[in-house]
């Protein structure tokens, strides 16, 4: 048994050295968050650096600031996926782009549902080499994906499909506050991030902020992710944007119903990623270009409606 | 209760099936909801005859009473005033062991046993159409209690057989979906652009129940691809009352779900301060009509 | 499927009653809590009303607060657990005299470990029918637990061992703040109760504050347990004396060393049984037995130490 | 660090073991350690050697730092000051996927290869003396990546085989725990009332590596019920430091875990005062200690 618990050290650093360092061609790599706490920042890193010939595994993901900018980029040769698509901000253009017409490459599917996924991710959390579901029987989808096996339950003999645990090589993780050696607290919902950190063999946080331990200890039951699970920390504001982050900035709705329509063709889609991911250093950098005052007015949107521990 | 409804006169077709949708929820049920016009259903639903409809999402959240423009079944606002913020596989699970009564989804295609293809048109490995995949709703369609469905009624969205089964309706009819293994109760309602449909108790086939003003069952057949069976004495839907359209516009003010209020919001110069400004009135107007029904 | 939601009413009503309502001779009963938050007031309650032929689940069973009183009173039939004893207290002689000696009778008892009773609650709440566990594997404990079967995975190939799920027909759990209709919140440690409140058909939350649903919003992520899984909420106020409750109230560790002493002998557990559970109506009779000064001073000395939200 | 460590003069045997078993933690690693003993010697060794070390307990706290008198895994102390208070199946969840390196846990009886009975001495349907069962050690057994053991020193309870396998140790030796399909590394060291085992890279067959102070080898066999083998050049045991017997006794002042302290705590008159009194002071006393040690 390989020794998997990180140490509690020190472990804050920059994006540009998290993604060098863990994420190289041919890695098995999941971005976390559910819609909102996308680790948006970290995606466009990795795109910044050209990872390529990647694995991803999502439950869901939200277009225009998740994995279709890397299927965009030609970076994705297989994907295990349940949903993705841009909800209110509408349909993804590079998402049909690639699996209608292979462009700008082909990539292979692995259907799933959000539930599947997440028991994939239970189950690898867990170190047990599968799940059993109820969901995907009777369905094509264990048609096309031969890691859905359907068997009869030994106790009641009724059908009961298994998946198998996934373990990312690498998982990003977009949260509100974590401190320096890993101890994560998500507020609001928390999709299957604390299965997905688990699951993972190694685990970058970025966070809205980095917290003494002293404030981690003060809330023992946010803490939802343990620092052993934690390779590194960045800190990040508003690594999400375009989605929302509970409690810290409203979704940007505007932006992504834009990008909808410049995603809309592929010569729209490669410049948009020239401007926004390759002529920018870093987040920072985008930050900067999108504006610090719309930002700001985000994040008092959400400030006015909600902070977490009151009630208006 | 008891009350003459007041339907309303001034109503589009979307309001019309939101607020049927928002039929299909019976007071004190749990729902287990997706984005879009479902959503906007769901809280009709809670803010008139229902009022303690729990509606719970994938993200994690359970008891959803926002005061906001709701963007997102995982947006920052959904998180408001909820009663529980969880993991999107407990309430998955919770939905799997049969604590939610009632879901609703949408799909690409469905067929004559309620199945549906939210997946791809034509072939699966080079399709037509691709579209985003089963997210949730396989998942619905495998535990909710029962759920409901909401469709574009078109002849190549109505067929005998969808081109991909991505969730369970009744599968062949019967018995099949209990033979599967699945443990939920199966599609209860579809609602489309031109009717309401349900499902015949033994053969489990689909059949119009009801058309919407102005449309006749022929009509409908037309924008069916198989010989659809007509309920007996077919009825009519029934409007949506004033005070449904009224929450619906107050709900989405500006036709983000139910109209074509994208456009606007998504102006290059003008659509942050436009969606700010929606922020806040949506805010001013929820709050007080929350208030008003006292939830 | 059968309706398992409970509806958003009012469900607080007195221990005698929901006892009476969901226990039946023959009932299949878990007590929650680990360690802590043991439900002390309603294992005396199901103890008074004499509920007979009980099949019992529970992971670790804290000796002169939990399932051995009801199996010291001969109340219980079978018994699936992976651990029964006192801890700091010391050893069970009422578990012993069961089962070296079948006094007061004979009972059945099913082993699993901490682990694998967790993942068959796990299983219960998530509606399969098994869990994998590498647990047990290797062990005397399938040979001797038939409910336990090992196959091989069929994903790796290697062994695996499945335990099957568990469905209490009524699950006691004992907490620190619910609001009327059953959103139920828990601070420090869980056990395995966010599981165990799903797997259950029936739930009864006994707990030490009712607060109002606004109260439960201000922290949504505490809410482990929602009101669907809840038929009835009783407020007890230490309601788990003996044991204590994490920023509620500290362990009386006397109380359980003396118990040790009067637990000893049969006759000592029956002269205890009789002047602590049926000489008194109830727990507040039970409390004022204790003594509130007693308990006031362990209500003290857990908050000179100890407040959630509160660094020291 | 270099320095010579100074021995104590004066100390229990419990306290001999107790120290023992604290070098079988290392500095930043992860423990999950269960009640009694083996708690009060993992908070030792992060108090000295390893204040890196986290402990994680099956009640579900990750990170113990409490500073008042420790009762149990699961007691409202070992919440104090936590980095995460969660589920118990969690815990068990990440040491079954592999977080955590080291754990410790005692028994009933042993074996040569290692496995532990928790359960049942005599026959199993109808013991002679029945014990608690697994509890987590069957979990901490399978899984941890290493674990060490905590025993009396009794021929009895060091048997050729247990009457009942509760916690795998190697099984039969050699490859015989990979070939269960079991992830953990399995039994590293056995600490008892007379001195410390190891086992056999290739066996997997126990041996004496250590006598405590004062016992010899052929003591040690006379109380092992198989023909132990004994390291060619046996050694002994080192005994606590000064500062490790010093943080003992302010960890377990009265000798509730590692003497006879409770017999004054369940004293019926005096106990409840007595028990009051312990917290303050313990907890004063750790609180220095712990703001001493910087952690």
């Amino acid at each position: 048994m390989e020794k998997l618990s990180k140490p509690p050290v020190n472990k804050v650093t920059t994006l540009k050295e998290a993604v060098s360092r863990f994420v190289h061609d041919g890695s098995y790599v999941s971005f976390g968050g559910i819609g909102d706490r996308t680790p948006t920042a970290a995606i466009h890193e990795v795109a910044r650096q050209q990872k390529k010939n990647l694995r991803l595994v999502s439950d869901t993901s939200v277009t225009y600031v998740h994995d279709s900018i890397l299927i965009g980029l030609g970076l994705v040769d297989t994907y295990e996926i349940a949903y993705n698509w841009g909800g209110i901000w509408g349909p993804d253009a590079v998402y049909r782009r690639a699996l209608e017409k292979s462009i700008p490459k082909p990539i292979k599917i692995e259907e799933y549902s959000n539930f599947s996924i997440g028991m994939r991710f239970l189950a690898g959390s867990l170190g047990v080499p599968f799940m059993p579901v109820k969901s995907l029987l009777g369905t094509d989808i264990p048609v096309h994906n031969p890691h859905v096996k359907i068997m009869n339950d030994p106790y009641g003999g009724e059908p009961v499909a298994l998946v198998p645990a996934s373990h990312p090589d690498i998982a990003f993780i977009h949260v509100q506050r974590c401190d320096a050696i890993g101890n994560t607290q998500i507020l609001g919902h928390l999709g299957n991030d604390d299965s997905l950190a688990r699951a993972a063999q190694h685990v970058v946080i970025t966070t809205e902020e980095i917290v003494p331990t002293d404030e981690i200890r003060r809330n023992p039951n946010l803490t939802f992710i343990p620092y052993y699970c934690v390779d590194a920390v960045v800190k990040v504001p508003f690594g999400s944007h375009g989605r929302g982050c509970p409690y810290y900035y409203s979704m940007d709705v505007p932006y992504g119903l834009q990008l909808a329509e410049t995603w809309a063709t592929e010569a729209g889609f490669n410049r948009w990623a020239e401007e926004w991911i390759f002529a920018v250093d870093d987040w920072e950098g985008y930050c900067r270009k999108i504006g610090w005052e719309r930002l700001s007015r985000l994040a008092e949107a959400e400030r006015r409606y909600q902070q977490y521990g009151e009630m208006r | 209760m008891g009350m003459t409804p007041v339907y309303a006169e001034d109503y589009t077709l979307m309001e019309l099936m939101a607020a049927t949708i928002a039929r299909e929820f019976r007071d004190q049920e749990t729902a287990f909801v997706g984005v879009g016009p479902p959503l906007i259903a769901a809280m009709v639903a809670k803010l008139t005859d229902a009022p303690n409809l729990t509606i719970a999402v994938e993200g994690g959240t359970i008891g959803c009473a926002a005061r906001r423009l709701l963007t997102c079944i995982a947006d920052t606002t959904i998180c408001e005033r909820a009663y529980s913020c969880g993991t999107m596989w407990r309430n998955f699970g919770d939905q799997q062991r049969g604590f939610y009564d009632v879901g609703v989804i949408g799909g690409a295609q469905i067929d004559k046993y309620g199945n549906i293809n939210a997946t791809a048109l034509g072939d699966y490995r080079r399709p037509s159409v691709r579209v985003a995949g089963s997210g949730g709703a396989n998942d619905i369609g495998s535990s909710a209690r029962r759920y409901s469905v909401m469709m574009r009624q078109e002849k190549r969205r109505f067929v005998e057989r969808v081109d991909y089964l991505t969730v369970p309706g009744y599968l062949d009819g019967g018995d099949a979906r209990i033979k599967a293994g699945l443990p939920g109760g199966g599609p209860h309602g579809v609602i489309t652009t031109m009717g309401v449909f349900r499902f015949d108790k033994d053969t489990k086939e689909m059949y119009l129940e009801k058309c919407h003003p102005g449309i006749t069952p022929e009509k409908v057949k037309e924008n069916v691809g198989w010989d659809l069976k007509i309920a007996p004495s077919v009825g009519t839907t029934e409007p949506p009352t004033q005070e449904q359209v009224e929450i619906m516009r107050i709900l989405d003010p500006y036709g983000l779900y139910l109209g074509t209020g994208r456009q606007g919001m998504g102006h290059p110069e003008k659509g942050f301060d436009f969606y700010m400004e929606v922020l806040d009135k949506s805010y001013d107007a929820m709050t007080e009509l929350f208030r008003r029904k006292g939830l």
